[in-house]
């Protein structure tokens, strides 16, 4: 029978049955330890793993993902925790030049099977150096998966992916996720990368987004249907790899499709998925692509601006109804 | 090199030399900070101000302290944990509240939050929410006043750059790189380390190497440096005056710790398990206020009558900020679009200063 | 009439008569004073203007690019030289939270006139390391324009205008092209961004490109026009502004379009032309946009890998014939 | 903290007791890496090589003579001028030239170059082509043989990695970082910074403070250290062998100055100028394997024959090497979309190790 646990409790799960599995995972990062992370994700593993398996570091994330990297290319699989994929920034260096290409320049010879976990995107009127969507940044480098569940079932069953896989993974979690709750099986699981989900079917439009922004996308979609829009919800679940082919499919049959997706509008996954499907679906689609992103500017404090910037419902619906010409 | 400013008063001169009225103004901006502080925890608790919220409370002498011992046009920045500093600079506390509350009337029009104060009047150039992400900025603060008097040649001015951060930027990068470049460059700053003994919920000998004796750092980039009790705002004033004094002579940079304890936790959601309600009690019986207010008392006839009369002015004050601040409109949502870039192109709208400035 | 100088003329051309003009700009950066620059751009510099205003750095990109924002904050207006962009990774945290957010941050008291300058991909086999194109990650970021020449030329009056600016500007030269000559005028000009220029008018296929590649595009122009196939070349200039209204003006032309841009394929510049031009063109376009970028994978450092990897002549001619049908 | 050795072989007696074959065994270590370098600038200017390309040239008796005081299963891991490193811990130089081609029989299968020389079953972990970012790795390297020591609890190897850097390194913020984490982490790492006083052109007292102690860097994160003379092996060997065996013992990092000098410029293209003909003439005077042929000759009976044999041999091998090289085929434009990922997907076509390690 079914349980309902929070996206926290979920990840947790995830980090703490693969380190249970394989003694090679460890995790690492700021306050993961004695204050069992800044958000409790990984409350109780220290006692359960010990210091040498659940490890604080300074506030030093080039230090520490260099860290990890170089752990990985010896063969060990570290989960590195930001307390925020913000504060990537100061490791940008390590995260995109050493993990992704390791295997690469190394002709080979060195694999780096490392996660790197935390929250990304907007959490509660964070402010612009505390709000980034690194996926808009990210995405464009080769050598890097990217994991982006948008609930606690994917959150853990993605995760748990991402431990076992022998590439680099980007993991992003979403901190306004982080108390919600989800039916989770106690059984073992895990989900394929590159395998989209449609979270709800429908034939007049399909709506494609990742992460938090498929909750919106699920309510826009109950109101449209409302007025007799049904529309399909696609979660895309990873990023790198990109199931476009469930996305088209899909297209070939609403022919008409919004794509919501939280980063900066500019040069982002979003426009990726945008051209994309102008490719695939030249002669598909009734419309072109609408997209729903974050405003072209830095995440405001202010909480009436924070929501007005943010992908929300009111947008998803109002692209929706330009996409199916019913505005 | 590192020389060591203890905090029996009797042994700050400097302070004790100076007139009363300048230890009552002290002492006042010192019960403004708290009593700001303490509000704040308050409206965050009733959700009136949102994010990341971290107080001041426990570290009121070395912003005032610095403050007072430095000029009013040398240039100050420092981290996320930063009202203190904006109200020992003068800022009104109404501009500030009303940044808490996300409104226009905020100093930076509630676009920045608590990590976001700035008055670029009173030359303070902001908290900044990246740790250590502003000590590079406080050695590029420190070179334009510098290039300021060499190249530009106005009126020497000899501005000194105090740079604050706390012990966790210890363990950034940017703090070396900071640290190297204003010693090759010869920067006119000062380097502040508020040392209130962890980083979250990291005590520093568990983060930090030489955590013991971080003047340490210091000497790896051949910089005189300083400890100081930073619970005594008169050791704090006679510790780094002749600093800075050295400083605007020989635009060499420095680098002082300020010993110090933040009496409550990393942000409002901190359970601070990691320390004992004794270590706390410790420190906040070396409460920096009260000292100053014995010290008045004893030295210079400060009676309970001004005391209360002091503490209920600023409350007086405080109140009235949070008024103001509450009749502050919220931004209007175009605002998205203002101060994004200096000109209107596409959906930008230029810029324009806050209402504060504008004063 | 006309001379003809090197691109790394035209730089330091376009540095020292703003640095002659205006007593507020300054150069600093590795290697830019006593060794006049790794690639000779800034020869002589030290020389006229002196110390104080031409500034060697150790390397320490994290700290020099804030040292020079928090000047550009007291009103300064310092060109900071990246040797590589790629070594701005190591000072991704300045570059992209402290440069373009400190105006909205301090809600609008506080400006940020910096140019950050340097060359942006491939050079001659430098490997994955050190040969990103940075406009592939930070054209998502709002509160920058990012300006990238193609000739001598528009190297001179960019960059002229980036120093003028009062915004922060990331200009992208490109190391391949510092030798290239071309005809720059003794008089002084600038070049306003957000204005594309037609490099080759045609009329039956829109090329768009940025930077270094647009020199490949013109050499395919050339080719096509042998088989008949007439395109017009576009020179985008600036990429944040983007000029849409001048590609889209051109497609309602040519009704078909190629864009060319040299980072990679992934959320891309060239992504984000593709899809705005689908959506502007939607009912002018006979074929769907076409896109030739590098390869998805890391910058190889053999000879053949490496031009096969580029968004070369033969890959961009392809794409036209297939968007013209002519394939 | 700071231990000094000197350079007087004399004062050497560790090296002093090796038996001779070992120390004939450096000195051909020495001539092999230094021939290897000389056909490379040949090669560079003979556009053969192309890119980035930094040789080795005057160094040669650090990473001998560090990988020799070793254990042959110590990790190491290096910058950009790595093909030093690669030689000392064995790689065939086949494998190097091949890689420096561009060719699919080279130790990267071409698509490193010169920067990115990796041997993993040698334990060489690179070539890091951003500077310090290897510095990181190199605790990352300290932490995961300690990890299999204590979690995963294979019998003890009590493995000692050896991160070597430049003096530039010493000013980046990554390097400052791994200092910190493998003093709080207790990580048994040396980071070993090849002191050559240049970094490109710039003089390390131009872009260093305390450049001219840089063990100064050590203290601030209270870390033994030393300052050995890198241009005489035998002072390297019995400078650092002692250190690496205590750090086996005790997994405590150390920090140590290899006092160096590269003959050549910073790459193939670098006139020089920061520096003037007398003092390079003045470190090639202290050439180290012109000093290890004397003491070989003055201590073991090592004549000019054997000498002139030895060197011979060493060309002979290079030359083979530069042939293999010439003769292995240029990576077949698949090569690509290899070692991108894994696994296959997409355009991605999965990972296979390099001929050199298939052999
Ligand atoms: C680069 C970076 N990493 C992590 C954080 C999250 N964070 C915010 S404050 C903080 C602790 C900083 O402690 P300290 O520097 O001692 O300042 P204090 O809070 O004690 O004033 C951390 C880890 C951040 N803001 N920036
Ligand atoms: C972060 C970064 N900035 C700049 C460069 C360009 N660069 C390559 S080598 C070098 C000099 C390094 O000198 P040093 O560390 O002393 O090593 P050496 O060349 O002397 O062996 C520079 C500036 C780089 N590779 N990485
Ligand atoms: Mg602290
Ligand atoms: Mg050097």
């Amino acid at each position: 029978m079914p349980r309902s646990i929070e996206f926290r409790d979920a990840l947790r799960e995830a980090m703490s049955e693969e380190m249970r599995r394989d003694e090679r995972v460890f995790l690492m990062g700021e306050e993961v330890a004695e204050y069992s992370g800044a958000y409790k994700v990984s409350r109780g593993m220290l006692e359960e793993f010990g210091p040498r398996r659940v490890i604080d570091t300074p506030i030093s994330e080039a230090g520490f993902s260099g860290l990890g990297i170089g752990a990985a290319m010896m063969g060990l699989r570290p989960i590195i925790e930001f307390m925020s994929w913000s504060f990537s920034l100061v490791a940008a260096d390590q995260v995109l030049n050493n993990a992704p290409k390791m295997r690469y320049m190394s002709g080979g010879q060195l694999g780096c099977p490392i996660v790197f976990r935390g929250n990304d995107g907007a959490g509660g009127q964070l402010g612009s150096t505390h709000s980034w969507c690194v996926e808009g940044l990210y995405a464009n480098v080769p050598g890097v998966k990217i994991a982006i569940p948008s609930d606690p079932y994917d959150a853990k069953g993605l995760l748990k992916t991402a431990i076992r896989d022998d590439d680099p993974v980007f993991f992003l979690e979403s901190e306004r996720l982080l108390s919600v709750k989800g039916d989770v099986p106690e059984e073992e699981y895990t989900i394929p990368f590159g395998e989209a989900l449609i979270r709800r079917p429908g034939g007049d439009c399909t709506i494609v987004s990742f992460g938090r922004p498929v909750n919106f996308c699920l309510e826009a979609a109950e109101a449209l249907a409302k007025d007799g829009i049904d529309c399909e919800v696609i979660d895309g679940r990873t990023i790198r790899p990109l199931d476009i082919d469930t996305i088209v499919k899909s297209v070939r049959k609403t022919n008409c499709c919004v794509v919501v997706d939280q980063s900066w509008p500019f040069a982002s996954p979003g426009a990726e998925v945008a051209a994309q499907v102008h490719r695939a679906c030249f002669d598909d689609l009734d419309n072109h692509v609408y997209r729903v992103h974050s405003d072209d500017v830095p995440a405001p404090y202010a909480y009436n601006l924070e929501q007005e910037m943010l992908p929300n419902v009111r947008k998803i619906t109002e692209a929706a109804r330009h996409a199916t010409y019913n505005a | 090199m590192a020389t060591e400013a203890t905090s029996r008063a009797g042994e700050a001169p400097l302070a004790a030399q100076l007139p009363p009225d300048t230890l009552r103004q002290w002492l006042r901006d010192m019960l403004l900070i708290r009593e700001f502080e303490v509000r704040t925890m308050q409206a965050y608790q009733n959700r009136q101000v949102g994010g990341f919220c971290h107080v001041y409370i426990g570290q009121e002498a070395v912003a005032v302290g610095c403050t007072a011992a430095a000029r009013d046009d040398d240039p100050i920045i420092t981290a996320y944990r930063d009202h203190g500093h904006a109200l020992a600079r003068g800022m009104d506390p109404k501009y500030g509240m009303a940044e808490l509350f996300g409104r226009i009337g905020g100093c930076a029009k509630g676009k920045g939050g608590s990590m976001h104060f700035f008055d670029a009047s009173r030359h303070m150039y902001g908290g900044h929410g990246i740790v250590a992400a502003q000590t590079p900025l406080g050695a590029g603060l420190a070179f334009a006043t510098k290039y300021e008097d060499e190249v530009i040649g106005r009126r020497k001015s000899d501005r000194v750059t105090l740079c604050f951060f706390g012990d966790g930027a210890l363990n950034q990068g940017a703090f070396h790189e900071s640290m190297n470049l204003a010693g090759i460059l010869d920067l006119p700053v000062l380097f502040i380390c508020e040392n209130n003994g962890y980083s979250m919920g990291t005590s520093i000998s568990r983060g930090t190497t030489m955590g013991h004796e971080i003047t340490a750092k210091a000497a790896a980039y051949g910089m005189d440096s300083a400890s100081i009790d930073g619970m005594d705002i008169m050791a704090v004033y006679d510790g780094i005056r002749p600093m800075i004094d050295r400083c605007r002579e020989t635009s060499r940079p420095a680098f002082i710790e300020m010993r110090t304890y933040r009496y409550k936790g990393h942000s409002m959601s901190d359970p601070r398990k990691y320390r004992t309600k004794e270590e706390e009690e410790e420190y906040e019986a070396k409460d920096a206020i009260e000292k100053l207010v014995e010290h008045l008392k004893r030295e210079h006839g400060f009676t309970d009558d001004e005391h209360t009369a002091m503490t209920k002015d600023v409350k007086k004050q405080v109140r009235a900020a949070m008024k103001w601040a509450n009749d502050s409109p919220v931004p209007d949502n175009t605002e998205l679009y203002t101060d994004v870039y200096t000109g209107y192109w596409g959906p930008y709208q230029g810029t324009s200063l806050p209402e504060m400035m504008r004063e």
